[in-house]
């Protein structure tokens, strides 16, 4: 069954003064959905989430979500930032219960939900610390997890794990598939792990280095759930990231069109 | 600084001078030889600092703060009265509060300057309106606010100078009281540091010489004198003459200054009426704790010295 | 970093030195005491007025009264001060409209103000806080304004994407992102509150440590002087050390990020 | 954000706004002229004082005096404040030793040091300057230091261990660290420099815009109050925008991070 | 040939407050190796660093940089910072040429370096970019550029390829060996990734999550030079790659004798 479109962009531009960021990017995204971005840096990965997000509107081109254009950040967005963006004032608990706090949940459900969510992103008992008492894998996660609490409808990932080890890593992939199953949200992944983007998403974008359009697109016909059934190892899984690894490195425009082209449902 | 004038005089922007304002205007003090400097002071307590601090070397006041200056510790001396007011200091009620007597005063709002001429004045003017202090609230205020203060209907009378107090009259005040009516006494004195009064008797002689000169010439040709500051005030020469006929000045001439009626026979300044006020303001200064202690000898505030030399040298 | 106790000494010991240095220069007559009384002078006369009062009024109703006043003044100017700052920080349309008017008062000097406030507010007590309260907020909403604009673009994103309202976004982020400025502007509007206290108890009264300073420089009691603005200058110091050791616990992670 | 166009447009209609109301209110006789005179008084005063001096002195030798009064405490302060205060920030040790004597400063009212000034520095124009100096200067210093502390330690390090001297570390990244606090600093004291300019000139002489302020109060000219207070609100409000105007293009990277 | 010594720790510690990040470290490190450093999230890698840069000093043991104790940041050890730490202020070339300015580099042979060092780095004709104008791996590699034109004795790298793609990443590595082929200077690696510093090193640490121990060390006996020579799917590489995964994963605390006992020379 084909999931229902929830995000759509037409012919998306965006410029910084006279420098062209994004070229009409074209895509369609359905409702819980998993989808990695991967490109160079510095080829407006950023953006598109910043716009996606409503923190910028496109200078050119339509960009829909649930049919409606974006206009404003809201709640069925959320991002985590590659910045980071913690609440310097806020220990890492409270920066998890800040969307919860700000819909008046109740201070002990609040509890509960920061309490299984600092367990999920390995925190447990790290919950009183201060973002500057922290390490930069640890900061992270908190930002993870203040997403993850949020309950979006969307959420928008840039490189939420680059910080964290090998293990812990793995492990936050597989409880984010975790979650998407549960809650079917639509989830957004930018890393420069070609691996974790094959492993998570079911479709895979490449953008170009310049002009800022889509290079290509990869479905992932791998067998869910992922989290226990797939071997890393597994052939078609090595396979599909060595033949995205070479596309990268061809950097190919000719599969611009083909992937613009490209629509799942 | 290297070029510093050989007699520096400090003068209040916010009195009336009209005398001063001539002699500097008309070139009277050029014209004597007098290297000198004027420097303007807000008002009287502005120069005392300066004063000690060797800033200037004669200035002019209201009497009172000369005597607290004497009375705190600087080296001033008076030298010279330039001036004795009847009418200039006025207690002045606004018709609705329908005071028409002293004794009116009794549960109303006075505005005074504490611890100045007027604070005096009012305290004379409640005991010959047989009050007490504490039988009205008197309203500490700066002559400069009292007119605002009037206006905006703070306060029901209010004892103070001029220019101020005629702003109260031409907003429809009744004037009650005045330095005359109470038989009190206020001047406006030249006081110099007493170092400079004696090490520099030539330029002090010259500044007597045109001083004596201009009030002669506002005898003479009044419109000539008031000019000058007529133009300072941004008055007509009529405004400026409807105002000092109203303070109602007395110019004593330097022979009557050194009498008893003034700053006392040579030699014997205690018994000088200026002495004997200086000694009455200086127990009242000290009953309202501005003053700590009354200084040995209050003829000490006297200078007599100058007009003494003046006088045998223009018999 | 020097330790604590080191630091402490260093404290202390500095205007002890300078006091040592001006007793010395008073002691040696290398100044006159008509310029500079010895801080023995100013000492009794301190100790003077603590137990006798000035002009016949305790010592401690003149700090007391002064005290009410720019204590109120102060707390008022925090709360207006901060609320404009970040509206104006946050909203562009509202610092259009405050800019004009509020950037022509605040070089006005307070003095200036003297006859007008007596005019329009009378010459009670409303009039001489809201001498203080005008100037001080000024102060404080220009550097609440500051501290929106330092505020990480980010920060309010992230908060907006998870789910704040304006209203929380205020409070909950550009609020406490902008408090290191706001702390400044606090600091130095307190100070400034009180060095207006002669200002506005020139507004009439006989109350108060800035009408003890302006009664005793008219007659030229220069120790008395010493003493109200040793007793101020006492009252500034404690109040921003207080200041400071509060905002020091709340702004922990300063400098940090 | 609104257009730049539309930001002028509400910037302008503010103030005339406000000059309209007050207008009216005179006009329909809402309150007298005598607390409040209208505009079109004030502005027969302003043309009056243009053209024809006041005092007896032309106005531009009144605005030039007072300009250059402030303008060189100004930037004395701003000189000497933002070194004291990176030194401060940077440098526990020269912050302690400051401290007391600083902070029992900072509170005390200008006025209560005009008779001292003139006891200290005579009547001329040092006093005139130092008095504006000294308040101002504390204020830079104060928002310097804050700005130090606000410089995220990492930065620092990264200077050090790429070679920096300390004095390097000093100019090249805490100062530009700093400068967004250092910008508030300045605007603060530029106000502050102006609006202590009617107390400097109660030190003695009959020239700037203080003393025409104070002069037409002492003679309750109230219109010409009111042109005293026009004139430096507007001076003030032309020189903090020119502060912020070029603030503004050199701490470009302000809440970008 | 064993290199001279360079870095000698001895039973470092490091500890916030009551909780002991370093536990008695011991090292040695001769001079032009690279040493990469592995470990879980949060185990102390940055804290090593920061004391090795002399920015913190430790609780308790000792560290010597050429036989002096480190007490504080110096030129000869300059630190690529995991958070970025540029300088807002600066753009992308003034911040690489910050170190030869405090030098008083002439302004010629300045522009020299920044070129050749922004070519570098992929940053060609972004020179003129600030900060707040580059994405999240471009901010980083100006960071790591900011090192290199400095010429230190050592360089500190806190997992400085983290968010840059598999092609720059790859670039940069064989960059950085060329680099330290040419000046013979000491590398500390932080990394996440274990082929990264498998790559890069002669030797690679391995941090124990709790109590900050050294969990085990390696040795990298890949042929020099690696940058064209070596393929990345080498079995020996390969083979040292999955024996460190797996001791990572075990966690085994039985490792850390053997390591603090190991030594190179
Ligand atoms: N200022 C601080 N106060 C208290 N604890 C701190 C402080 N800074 C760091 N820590 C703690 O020190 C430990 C080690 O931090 P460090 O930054 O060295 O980790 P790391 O190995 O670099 O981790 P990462 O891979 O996530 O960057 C962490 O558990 C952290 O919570
Ligand atoms: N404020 C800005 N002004 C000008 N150019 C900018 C600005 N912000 C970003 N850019 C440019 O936009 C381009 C895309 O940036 P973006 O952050 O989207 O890249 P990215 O794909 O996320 O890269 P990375 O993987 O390194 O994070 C970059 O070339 C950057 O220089
Ligand atoms: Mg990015
Ligand atoms: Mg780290």
């Amino acid at each position: 069954m084909a999931p229902a479109p929830l995000l759509e962009a037409v012919d998306v531009s965006f410029t910084y003064g006279a420098s062209t960021v994004l070229d009409r990017v074209s895509f369609t995204l359905g409702s819980s959905e998993v989808v990695s971005l991967l490109g160079p840096s510095g080829c407006g990965k950023t953006t598109l989430l910043n716009l996606i997000a409503g923190f910028r509107q496109p200078s050119s081109g339509r960009l829909l979500f649930d049919g409606a254009p974006i206009t404003a950040p809201g709640p069925e967005r959320a991002v985590v930032f590659q910045s980071g963006a913690l609440f310097d004032w806020l220990t890492a608990r409270q920066n998890i219960e800040f969307s919860l706090s700000c819909r008046g949940v109740a201070k002990a459900e609040r509890r509960d939900v920061s309490e299984h969510v600092l367990e999920l992103v390995g925190l447990k008992g790290a919950g009183g610390l201060y973002p500057y008492e922290m390490s930069g894998g640890m900061r992270q996660r908190v930002g993870v997890g203040r997403v993850i609490a949020a309950r979006p409808r969307i959420m928008l990932m840039d490189e939420p794990f680059a910080a964290v080890d090998v293990q812990t890593r793995e492990a936050l992939q597989e409880e984010l598939l975790r979650i998407h199953a549960a809650t079917r949200c639509t989830i957004v992944f930018v890393t420069h792990s070609i691996e974790e983007a094959v492993f998570l998403s079911n479709r895979v974008f490449v953008l170009a280095k310049r002009g800022g359009t889509f290079d290509a697109a990869f479905d992932v016909a791998l067998p869910a759930p992922r989290w226990d059934g797939l071997n890393r190892l597994d052939p078609e899984f090595l396979r599909l990231r060595e033949r995205i690894y070479l596309t990268m490195k061809a950097g190919s425009p000719a599969a611009t069109t083909g992937a613009r082209a490209h629509a799942l449902t | 600084s290297a070029a510093e004038a050989k007699l520096r005089i400090a003068w209040q922007t916010g009195d009336v001078q009209t005398i001063l304002q001539y002699a500097d205007g008309a070139g009277l003090f050029r014209e004597a030889g007098l290297d000198y400097s004027l420097h303007a002071f807000p008002a009287g307590p502005a120069i005392l600092p300066a004063l000690a601090a060797r800033e200037v070397d004669i200035g002019w006041f209201g009497e009172f703060p000369t005597i607290t200056g004497y009375a705190n510790g600087i080296p001033l001396a008076v030298f010279l009265i330039d001036q004795s007011f009847s009418e200039h200091v006025r207690l002045v009620a606004s018709p609705e509060s329908g005071i028409k007597t002293l004794a009116d005063l009794k549960g109303k709002k006075i505005g005074v300057t504490f611890g100045s001429t007027s604070h005096h004045h009012i305290l004379v003017a409640l005991a010959q309106g047989g009050l007490k202090a504490e039988e009205v609230t008197l309203v500490n205020l700066a002559p400069a606010q009292i007119p605002a203060a009037y206006t905006a209907k703070q306060i029901d009378a209010a004892f103070t100078w001029e220019p101020n107090i005629a702003k109260l009259e031409e907003q429809g005040g009744v004037r009650i009281a005045t330095t005359a009516s109470l038989n009190n006494s206020t001047y406006g004195v030249w006081a110099g540091r007493t170092e400079y009064l004696a090490a520099n008797k030539d330029e002090v002689q010259k500044f007597l010489a045109v001083w004596d000169k201009a009030v002669d010439r506002l005898g003479a040709a009044p419109d000539e004198v008031l000019q000058y500051e007529a133009k300072r005030l941004e008055k007509s020469p009529a405004e400026i003459r409807a105002l000092v006929a109203r303070q109602k000045i007395v110019r004593p001439s330097y022979k009557e200054q050194l009498t008893d009626a003034y700053l006392g026979t040579p030699g014997k300044p205690q018994d000088g009426a200026f002495v004997k006020h200086a000694a009455e303001i200086g127990a009242f200064l000290l009953s309202l704790e501005r003053i700590k202690a009354l200084p040995a000898s209050w003829a000490g505030l006297v200078d007599q010295q100058p007009l003494i030399d003046y006088l045998k040298a223009h018999p | 970093m020097p330790s604590p106790r080191s630091h402490l000494a260093l404290v202390l010991a500095s205007p002890l030195m300078l006091l040592l240095a001006w007793d010395g220069a008073t002691r040696f007559s290398l100044v006159e005491q008509i310029l500079l009384p010895a801080p023995a002078t100013i000492g009794a006369a301190l100790w003077d007025v603590l137990t006798r009062g000035y002009a016949g009024v305790s010592v401690f109703v003149h700090i007391g009264t002064s005290l009410w006043r720019v204590l109120t003044a102060f707390l008022l100017a925090a709360f207006v001060g901060v609320s404009l700052g970040l509206l104006r920080g946050l909203y562009p349309r509202i610092d259009a409209v405050c800019l004009v008017p509020f950037e022509l008062i605040r070089p006005i000097p307070p003095l200036a103000f003297i006859p007008l406030f007596i005019l329009w507010f009378g010459i009670g007590e409303v009039s001489k806080v809201l001498i203080i309260f005008y100037y001080a907020m000024l102060v404080v909403m220009l550097n609440t304004q500051a501290g929106v604009a330092s505020c990480p673009e980010d920060k309010i994103r992230a908060a907006r994407s998870l789910g704040a309202s304006p209203w929380q976004v205020f409070w909950r982020v550009v609020f406490p992102a902008s408090l290191p400025h706001v702390v400044v502007g606090l600091r130095v509007a307190l100070a400034a509150a009180l060095s207006i206290l002669v200002a506005s108890e020139l507004l009439g009264g006989d109350r108060g440590l800035g009408f003890v300073i302006s009664d005793a420089s008219t007659f030229f009691k220069t120790a008395d002087v010493f003493v109200g603005i040793v007793l101020i200058g006492l009252i500034g110091l404690i109040a921003d050390r207080a200041l400071t050791f509060t905002a020091r616990r709340i702004v922990h992670w300063e400098g940090k990020t």
